[in-house]
């Protein structure tokens, strides 16, 4: 499932919504992005991020499908908010459910790496010395390629 | 034809979608990012150095040599970083 | 933080005290583990797990610190339940924070390999033919081998 | 001498703890196990396949090798399954 939204979400309640009445789960896995207030030792007072109505949320099911097929997933759950956001705001939730543990943590991984550089958002950072758009970094184009090629 | 900008490309050209009709011979991305770069100095700067520039025509991720016509939506952006 | 308990435990309330007030997190992984209904091709009706009071927490210090030691990490916790539970219970949550998302992940998958192996709990599954205890398996040690040896 | 069983060992032998007294000649877990042995065909069982069996002294994880003395907590019981 893929939510884009400019609204918080509650971590304890999306998981449980996997989980609720599935009693093949066996392992859940999540990672959640936070706003963190240094970047390049500059304090952020917030950072607001853009992104591409439409054409987000489809390439957030791509991401999902292509993990699907890696991995014998039961379910999966991409949430990514947009907006003005502050340090300690939660950002984006990766979970998934399957039988297995592996087949959860490395796909969360892997969701939250191909995420980095093929979800259609831009960050906007605040500071004291005014606004800055935060660059792609080569680290996150070697963590999406560790994965492969997307099998489309 | 519809145009999107988003991140750096957009602060530098000054909006994030326009609608134009840029001439028939232009039939693919790089031409119309050619033609692009001289309607101003906003566009010369973001379109500048075309190895950071990632393009979507309706909505799929392509590339400079990507076709296009008429009726496409096409966005230009920097790199995205999401997550 | 460890804690052991028979109680239920809200994955939302545990993983927010992780990160509230905490602005230099970037990165929160997060793996649960819950009780499957189907063992072997049996239907099972509960599980019981057993442990060692005392030594368990030691143990769970223990298998904290050594993930402390090899990734940047701001927080762990690792919460594991002891007792009577049924298919779809929550057994074990393990989560880190860390500035960096790879350190996050990593750290729980390796906690949760650790904890298969390395933590005195010991299983005891229910089902129509009767109770069975569970039996280690060669892959949970080849999961935890991975990871190298203990560095004390 | 506090001994306690977990598991599978402790379903064979028929109870989790009990305070023993063993002869002072015993020195190692591995003699003290087939001293534990001879008490019945419960302990026979439990203790038959010492390759299943993982050791604890005095909570810390250890081997049959291991010194043992007469305040000493000994565990015996099968591969741990956690998590």
């Amino acid at each position: 499932m893929i939510k884009v939204q400019e609204e918080d979400f509650d971590i304890g309640t999306e998981l449980a919504a996997m989980t609720d009445g599935n009693h093949a789960v066996g392992g859940q896995g999540c990672f959640v992005g936070l706003v963190r207030d240094m970047a390049n030792a500059e304090q952020i007072s917030a950072m607001t991020l853009e992104h591409y109505p439409g054409m987000t949320e489809k390439q957030l099911a791509s991401i999902e499908q292509e993990a699907r097929s890696r991995w014998p997933l039961q379910d999966v759950l991409i949430i990514h908010r947009y907006g003005r956001l502050e340090p300690g705001d939660r950002i984006v939730l990766v979970a998934t459910t399957s039988a297995h543990r592996d087949a959860a943590l490395e796909s969360c991984h892997f969701l939250i790496d191909w995420l980095k550089t093929k979800a259609p958002f831009w960050k906007l950072e605040t500071s004291e010395t005014g606004e800055n758009w935060v660059a792609a970094r080569d680290s996150d184009d070697d963590a999406a390629d560790r994965w492969g090629s997307d099998a489309t | 034809m519809q145009l999107l900008y988003f991140g750096w490309v957009k602060t530098r050209i000054g909006k994030g979608r326009e609608s134009l009709d840029p001439p028939a011979e232009i039939a693919d991305v790089r031409t119309l990012v050619e033609w692009l770069k001289q309607r101003g100095d906003g566009y010369q700067s973001a379109l500048e150095d075309l190895t950071a520039i990632r393009v979507a025509v309706n909505q799929e991720m392509t590339d400079l040599d990507a076709p296009i016509t008429v009726g496409d939506e096409v966005a230009l952006f920097p790199p995205m970083t999401g997550g």
